[in-house]
């Protein structure tokens, strides 16, 4: 099949491979969170408190029928067993509804902050975490790989300089990094706001004075990302330019007499697919850092989401925001796959084979 | 007056720890319009850091310890990088490297390839213009050029891709073009076809000497008019192809003639089998014969006394006990 | 050359990131424009962590404040004063109590925001949610188990010397369950009265379906009969607008409004990050533990004492003793617990010594439990710190303790020579001030010889060991509110077998399982003295039996009191709002300025110069 | 041999041995000369004193003390983590790569599954799932569970390169075992880059433990850099400006990875020829 268009071909294959890993994902997705010994029912109701016992029984069924974590017979009533506890459904029966739900867009409703639908606290929550880490990625990637380039090509005392401040910067880690920040221009010398993501006298809207007060509170965190992830960037760019100025198609071009700037464009070119890969690969982590970092710097965003979630073993949250989190990454990855294929010639032959 | 002069020279590396490891010492040869070099030994013999001394290609760690490079009458030795860049590379000596397979940027159309060549020595030549050159001139060294020009190497075969590497080297009509193994990587047949390429670009009067690099002695007996043995950074042995291929003098010569024949095709890599032992390592200073420790004939003096060049029956050797 | 302009490009972005913010900042020093201005604006923290979930006051943990602890936008009929230990009118006045009836007078001025006059009606349908509906939120479920029966009758409303009419509610005491008029007190603050002309109608479009109601968030402007009213809210914030036509500016506070218009209440994802923002003045008050307050009075942040202790005990964290695990069935085993923890440390480091020594007991010595406390009884049955006599005890016990050469404790066995298992102390997760506690006790206890540590902190863990008594001890913090059935409630919580449940049985108190009533040394005294205790009206009667109780509790130690705690934090900062309630200023108790007693404050307030 | 010589040459590589053993020092006898003592509590956020060279932490307790058993539980977590990811990676790596065919595919599939799915993703996942007797050690499993796909591609791409070399490709026609072939031809060709891909996970590791920690979901009873940072964030130590509560644990933590960075590029640069100057 469509053995006439590779690159249709080459895509569907591509994108096949993608959903496996996708089902795979959402699998570990749903079962992880179980493993614990928890059931949230117990917590909610723990937490209610209270001095009525058939008030707590009542609640118990309408919760676990709520979420549906128990068999129900017809008449809607929870089931229990010999000794009066509540029949637990299967997990396998759970993960059936989760996938059929999901697949209709319905992360099912938050334990923690029932009655709030997942989906509403992701949408909120989300556009945040992407105006902050898109940013971030983004510029951190193009600087990084330029900075990398040049050192990698001009070495002497560039590089000299510049390979171990962006080697320094790779090594700390994100959050400690943030909490330097807070602590020097957010609390000891307070030049920034240390917490919150907008002033807390103003209403999200798209006045001028909202958006500069979104400006204010972004520098920080911004730069706490933007700067360490710039060092791995160069690095990884350093390293992958050497590697090229080592080929024989630069040593050629160089016989060749052909001009610096060409032969440097080359070598980038060429080092740039690799990477353009390499951070689709680290997406993953990447957003871990950045998810702490909100932590931090208290910024809105699914990182503040996750965690509260796994405190309370809200897994309907944690696997919104987690399925969210591996979704995305999983669309970079294949986006950037087919780029790849597009921009890479070497690819763009390989399609027609295999 | 010689078309192309090497005088004398030694080139040495610098490592990153500071210390110099000769890498040529002592080379001298001239070529006439329309001669063809050829140049053998067994790889690490300093045959490729030879050629970059030749182009005046001085990239660090390689640099030039004494000695003179000429073409045609003028030096291009102690110029700026630019300088050689600009006015050297491709115009005067051009060079075709082996393995075709990588040295053409694997993301760059043939054309752009050689378009950024062009560009980069001639100011204010318009794509236009370039390309109709290309066209001509690889339909001239018989290609099919519409094509080649707009592939990338990855879609043409390692035949094509060498040809193409001859011809964007060859565009700017050097006058000395250096092949360094420009067979190797390629099956016999398409071997003879770019061999007999290359010698239509000469006959053609599009570049007009040649030094022919190879380990394969036995190869250059059809196509070099002088053959040059090089061992451990040095010329063993300079003389016509009949001297040196029907009659060596100098045993490494010879046992590499034997080693050669004994050897099959297919095994390029492989050491010369029946020379016992390794080259020396050049980072130790060598007091006499280099050749000493693994010659069949050496003599008690070869260890302590440093050869030089004798004229042994019409030829260069550098072997005192040679006649 | 491409990329170069690429580079040029990204880094001008980056620096108009930089510049952007910067002239932002700008912006908002010159032209000072905010939605709500600072100086009509009261922050307020610590009350509402996590993402707003609905401000339905019938669902169970709906977001500040609608949640248990606010008067701000639905009001209770009185509200309780810790510091007097009084009820306050609010929605009703005075109050009349007898075993068996509780009777008030309904405030015949109150109104709901709508304009509809708050009748009995809307109490009586307030009351009688737990009844009508299943799955009511607990405060409004208990009731039934409390309130037999909800009765109105008209009389004379002395408000205006007789000359109106006004309706009296009486409440029956529950005689045939829990029999408890202490109880019933704690619900004229507890239960929050709503609008039934709002909340019926909604209920009956949706055929009475009450599950599907607590699916309505009630956030579009709500009916509601307080001084605040709902203006937005989003994960960040929840902002509140005053309602200028409050019925209680008129009937309560001398036709004044309160001081703030707007009642902000940042949501930020950790405590540091409210102690950050009160000690630069963006925020207010807090409800959060702030350690080490005292670093912060430079930044004009205030407490109730303007030194240590800073503030004044309300509750007792304490660590539950699992009676139906061996060895903490042995009495003297728990007594040594006790007397090895040292007490002065906890208070000092845990709690950066915000309250005073704490005393053997579950009667605190202060406020409205005052007068329970017996000092010799305290001094001749309690447990204090004494690592001698925890040894001795545990030698008595029959207890061998091995320790290695440098002091550490190995294991231990019990009088048969068997080794005792390690104890583990389960406590909640975020609590940085509890699990510092339990870092002292146990290093405290395991200098003594007793093999115990620190239990995993996860709060999911934690709420499903409590109603199950799946713990060996357990952090605990009984009931923190000031209520008029403290101590009773504190004591019946801790120590009633009332509905006594093996391990592995929801128990709602006494999840510790002391007094088990089948086993062989069934104290029967307890439970007798806790069902007493309530129909007590003679004040020598109760002393005496809060006497009795409170010295079974020395003697049995069916937990072990740490320290003592405010009843609720409550740091305010003078940068922006002054004369706060405080020591030399105790208009107002020291609790929340949303709550209770605590609420008068907002009338109080004044803008800092 | 000699090119261990070159390494001892290259001044990065020195420095970042040197950085390395500075720190180890720091674990391993500093508490000789300083009494080490996580136990007895003081006066909270006491700032550096003569007694408390780096002060104490919130519950008074000293903080080198803290920083010392930290630096031991973290190098054990990154070491450990490091080593199981290396050796996993490494045999899947390698046996995919030299024994090709639907072995390869298989496993080829599997770590590019896993190399996708978010690796932060499925170490929250883990980590909140795991409630009881969350030791160091599990920690370091998890980890490393985590993260041995990353070794695995690289081995894996470097073994089946190795594969064509004619030296492997006469020992197979000698008719040696797969097994034999691996030991002998392919493993001592990838040393040098088998112990570069440690390298990275060792510090990787490290770095995945603070993070994990920092959210709450690390060692529990005992101390870590991760969750000394975590504690000083959550006493406000920011807000009381007792940096030292927070400053030398980030130091340490940059500086052990630092250094390994440093050894592994500096290998690299010899290992490498390319990379050579």
């Amino acid at each position: 099949m469509f053995r006439n268009h590779p690159t249709a071909r080459y895509i569907l294959t591509r994108g096949g491979w993608y959903f496996l890993t996708f089902l795979v994902a959402v699998t570990i997705n749903f079962f992880l969170p179980r493993l614990g010994p928890s059931n949230p029912v117990d917590i909610i109701l723990a937490k209610a408190g209270g001095v009525s016992d058939n008030a707590t029984r009542q609640k118990e069924e309408s919760y676990l029928k709520e979420f549906g974590l128990a068999e129900v017979d017809k008449s809607g009533n929870v089931l229990r067993d010999a000794k009066d506890a509540p029949v637990r459904t299967s997990a396998w029966k759970q993960f059936g509804n989760y996938i059929f739900m999901s697949l209709k867009g319905d992360l099912g409703t938050s334990f923690m902050s029932y009655p709030k639908k997942v989906t509403e606290i992701i949408k909120t929550a989300v556009p945040w975490t992407i105006a902050l880490q898109l940013p971030a990625i983004l510029l951190a990637w193009i600087v990084g790989n330029v900075l990398g380039a040049l050192a990698a090509y001009r070495r002497g005392i560039f590089d000299k300089v510049f390979f171990p401040l962006a080697l320094g910067a790779n090594s700390i880690p994100f959050f400690a990094f943030g909490m330097l920040l807070v602590y020097l221009l957010g609390i000891l010398w307070p030049i920034f706001p240390a917490v919150g993501g907008y002033d807390g006298g103003l209403n999200p809207s798209f006045s001028l004075i909202f958006f500069g007060s979104v400006m204010y509170h972004y520098i920080l965190p911004f730069m706490s990302l933007f700067i360490i992830f710039t060092g791995g960037q160069a690095i990884g760019m350093r390293s992958m330019c050497i590697y090229e100025l080592g080929t024989d198609y630069v040593k050629y071009a160089k016989w060749l007499g052909i001009s610096e700037s060409k032969v440097l464009f080359y070598m980038f070119r060429n080092a740039m697919l690799p990477q353009l890969t390499g951070l689709a690969l680290s997406l993953g982590v990447m957003i871990g850092g950045a998810l702490i970092t909100e932590m931090i710097f208290s910024y809105p965003g699914i990182g503040m989401a996750v965690l509260s979630a796994i405190q309370n073993n809200d897994y309907p949250l944690i696997q919104g925001c987690t399925l969210l989190i591996t979704v995305s990454v999983l669309i970079a990855n294949f986006t950037v796959d087919i780029l790849i294929g597009f921009l890479d010639p070497r690819v763009k032959a390989g399609r027609g084979v295999k | 007056m010689p078309i192309f002069e090497v005088d004398n020279l030694s080139l040495h590396y610098l490592t990153r720890f500071g210390d110099k490891i000769p890498a040529v010492s002592g080379v001298s040869f001239s070529m006439e319009k329309g001669e063809v070099l050829g140049i053998a030994g067994e790889s690490g013999c300093g045959k490729s850091t030879l050629v970059n001394g030749c182009m005046g290609l001085f990239i660090p760690p390689l640099n030039p310890t004494s000695g003179d490079v000429r073409v045609a009458g003028e030096s291009i030795m102690g110029r700026t990088p630019r300088d050689i860049r600009k006015n050297v590379l491709a115009r005067k000596v051009a060079m075709i490297p082996q393995g075709a397979f990588n040295s053409l940027n694997p993301t760059r159309k043939i054309k752009d390839l050689a378009a950024d060549m062009i560009a980069s020595h001639e100011q204010g030549v318009n794509k236009k213009e370039i390309y109709g050159r290309l066209r001509e001139r690889f339909i001239l060294i018989g290609m099919d050029a519409d094509s080649v020009l707009s592939a990338f190497p990855i879609q043409l075969t390692a035949g094509t891709r060498q040809r193409c590497v001859i011809g964007i080297s060859t565009l700017l009509n050097p006058q000395v073009v250096i092949a360094d193994e420009p067979t190797s990587a390629l099956d016999v047949s398409t071997q003879k076809s770019v061999i007999k390429m290359i010698f239509d670009l000469l006959d053609k009067g599009i570049f007009s000497s040649m030094i022919f690099i190879t380990h394969e002695l036995p190869l250059l007996r059809h196509v070099a008019d002088r053959i040059a043995v090089m061992y451990a950074g040095e010329f063993a042995e300079l003389g016509t192809t009949q001297q040196v291929i029907f009659d060596p003098r100098h045993p490494y010569t010879r046992a590499l003639m034997g080693a050669m024949l004994s050897a099959e095709p297919g095994q390029k890599q492989k050491k010369p089998t029946a020379i016992e032992g390794a080259p020396p390592n050049l980072a130790k200073p060598i007091t006499g014969c280099r050749f000493a420790a693994r010659c069949p004939e050496a003599r008690p003096d070869c260890k302590t006394t440093t050869q030089v060049i004798r004229i042994v029956g019409g030829r260069e050797v550098r072997c005192a006990y040679a006649e | 050359m491409l990329f170069r302009n690429v580079f040029k490009i990204t880094v001008l972005c980056v620096l108009c990131i930089v510049g952007l913010g910067c002239n932002g900042k700008k912006q908002q020093a010159q032209n000072g424009a905010t939605d709500f201005p600072r100086e009509k604006t009261i922050y307020l923290g610590g009350d509402q962590w996590g993402e707003p979930n609905t401000f339905n006051p019938l669902c169970d943990w709906p977001a500040w404040p609608v949640h248990g602890k606010t008067d701000l936008l639905y009001e209770p009929l009185m509200v309780f004063n810790s510091l007097t230990g009084d009820m306050e009118p609010l929605l009703a006045h005075s109050l009349e109590k007898t075993p068996d009836v509780i009777s008030v007078i309904l405030n015949s001025r109150a109104k709901w925001s709508d304009g509809v006059p708050l009748t009995a009606e809307d109490v009586v349908f307030s009351y009688e949610i737990g009844k009508n509906y299943k799955n009511a939120p607990m405060n409004y479920a208990a009731v039934v188990d409390f309130v037999s029966d909800v009765t109105v009758e008209k009389v004379p409303d002395p408000l205006t010397g007789g000359k109106t009419q006004a309706e009296k509610i009486h409440f029956v005491v529950n005689k045939k369950a829990r029999n408890n008029p202490l109880i019933v007190l704690d619900q004229l603050q507890d239960v929050r009265i709503l609008p039934k002309h709002s909340i019926e109608p909604m209920l009956q479009k949706l055929n009475n379906d009450f599950t599907a109601f607590q699916k309505e968030k009630l956030d579009k402007d709500p009916v509601v009969s307080g001084p605040y009213n709902l203006d937005s809210y989003s994960s960040e914030k929840i902002v509140l607008k005053r309602r200028d036509d409050y019925w209680g500016n008129v009937a309560l506070r001398g036709n004044r409004k309160p001081a703030p218009e707007y009642f902000i209440h940042p949501i930020y994802k950790s405590n540091d990050h409210f102690s950050v923002a009160l000690q630069q003045g963006n925020l207010d008050v807090s409800m959060t533990y702030i350690p080490r307050i005292w670093m912060k009075a430079k930044d004009n942040v205030g407490t109730w004492y303007k030194r240590a202790p800073y503030f004044v005990p309300g509750c007792m964290p304490l660590m539950l003793i699992n009676f139906t695990r061996y060895p903490l069935s042995d009495k003297n085993f728990r007594l040594a617990m006790a007397s090895a923890i040292n007490y002065t440390e906890i208070k000092d480091l845990a709690i950066s010594g915000y309250t005073p020594e704490i005393k053997p007991g579950l009667i605190m010595p202060y406020g409205i439990e005052k007068k329970f406390f017996s000092d010799e009884d305290a001094q001749k049955y309690g447990a204090h710190f004494d690592t001698v006599a925890a040894k001795r005890l545990l030698r008595e016990a029959g207890f061998k303790s091995i320790f290695d050469k440098d002091g550490n404790l190995v294991q231990m066995t019990d009088a048969k020579g068997k080794k005792v298992p390690t104890l583990l102390i389960t406590s909640p997760a975020g609590w940085s001030d509890w699990e510092a506690m339990v870092k002292i006790a146990v290093k405290d206890m395991r200098a003594v010889g007793i093999d115990i540590r620190e239990g995993f902190v996860d709060a999911s863990l934690y709420w499903q060991a409590l109603p199950f008594g799946k713990f060996d001890l357990l952090m605990y913090k009984p009931l923190p509110e000031a209520t008029p059935s403290k101590p009773w409630s504190q004591l019946d919580h801790i120590m009633s077998s009332r509905n006594w449940k093996p391990e592995g049985e929801r128990m709602n108190e006494n999840q510790g399982r002391y007094n088990n009533p089948k086993g062989k040394n069934y104290n029967r005294a307890v439970d007798s003295l806790l069902l007493a205790i309530p129909h007590i009206m003679d004040d020598a009667e109760l002393i005496k039996a809060y006497r009795a109780l409170n010295v079974i509790f020395m003697q049995d130690q069916p937990a072990l009191p740490l320290a003592y705690l405010p009843e609720q934090f409550y740091e305010f900062s003078t940068k922006h709002w002054t004369n706060w309630a405080t020591e030399d200023n105790p208009y107002a108790p020291p609790q929340p300025p949303f709550y209770a007693a605590g609420i008068k404050m907002l009338w109080e307030l004044k803008r800092a110069k | 041999m000699k090119i261990f010589l070159n390494l001892l040459k290259s001044p990065s590589f020195l420095i970042g041995i040197s950085l390395f053993f500075l720190t180890i020092c720091f674990a391993v006898f500093f508490p000789f000369f300083y009494h080490i003592d996580v136990r007895t509590m003081g006066v909270p956020m006491t700032p550096p004193c003569r007694e408390h060279w780096l002060g104490t932490n919130h519950l008074g307790i000293d903080m080198i003390s803290l920083l010392v058993r930290g630096l031991r539980s973290s190098l054990y977590v990154g070491f450990l983590a490091g080593i199981m990811a290396t050796i996993v990676g490494t045999l899947l790596g390698v046996y995919a790569g030299f024994k090709g065919g639907w072995q390869d595919e298989v496993i080829t599939l599997i770590t590019n599954i896993f190399v996708v799915i978010p690796q932060f993703v499925v170490l929250v996942l883990i980590s909140a799932s795991m409630k009881e007797g969350r030791s160091l050690t599990l920690i370091a499993i998890i980890i490393a569970f985590t993260s041995w796909t990353w070794s695995a591609r690289a081995v894996r791409a470097q073994s089946s390169s190795l594969k064509s070399r004619d030296h492997i490709a006469l020992a197979r026609v000698n008719g040696n075992g797969t097994l034999k072939i691996v030991l002998y031809q392919i493993l001592p060709y990838l040393l040098s880059y088998v112990f570069m891909v440690f390298i990275i996970q060792t510090a990787s590791g490290i770095i995945s433990e603070s993070c994990i920690s920092m959210i709450g979901l690390g060692p529990y009873d005992t101390v870590s850099l991760g969750t000394i940072l975590n504690e000083a964030m959550r006493n406000e130590a920011l807000s009381d400006g007792a940096w030292w509560a927070f400053v030398p644990a980030t130091v340490l933590i940059s500086v052990i990875v630092f250094a390994f960075y440093v050894i592994n590029t500096s290998m690299e640069g010899v290992f490498n020829p390319r990379l050579r100057k």
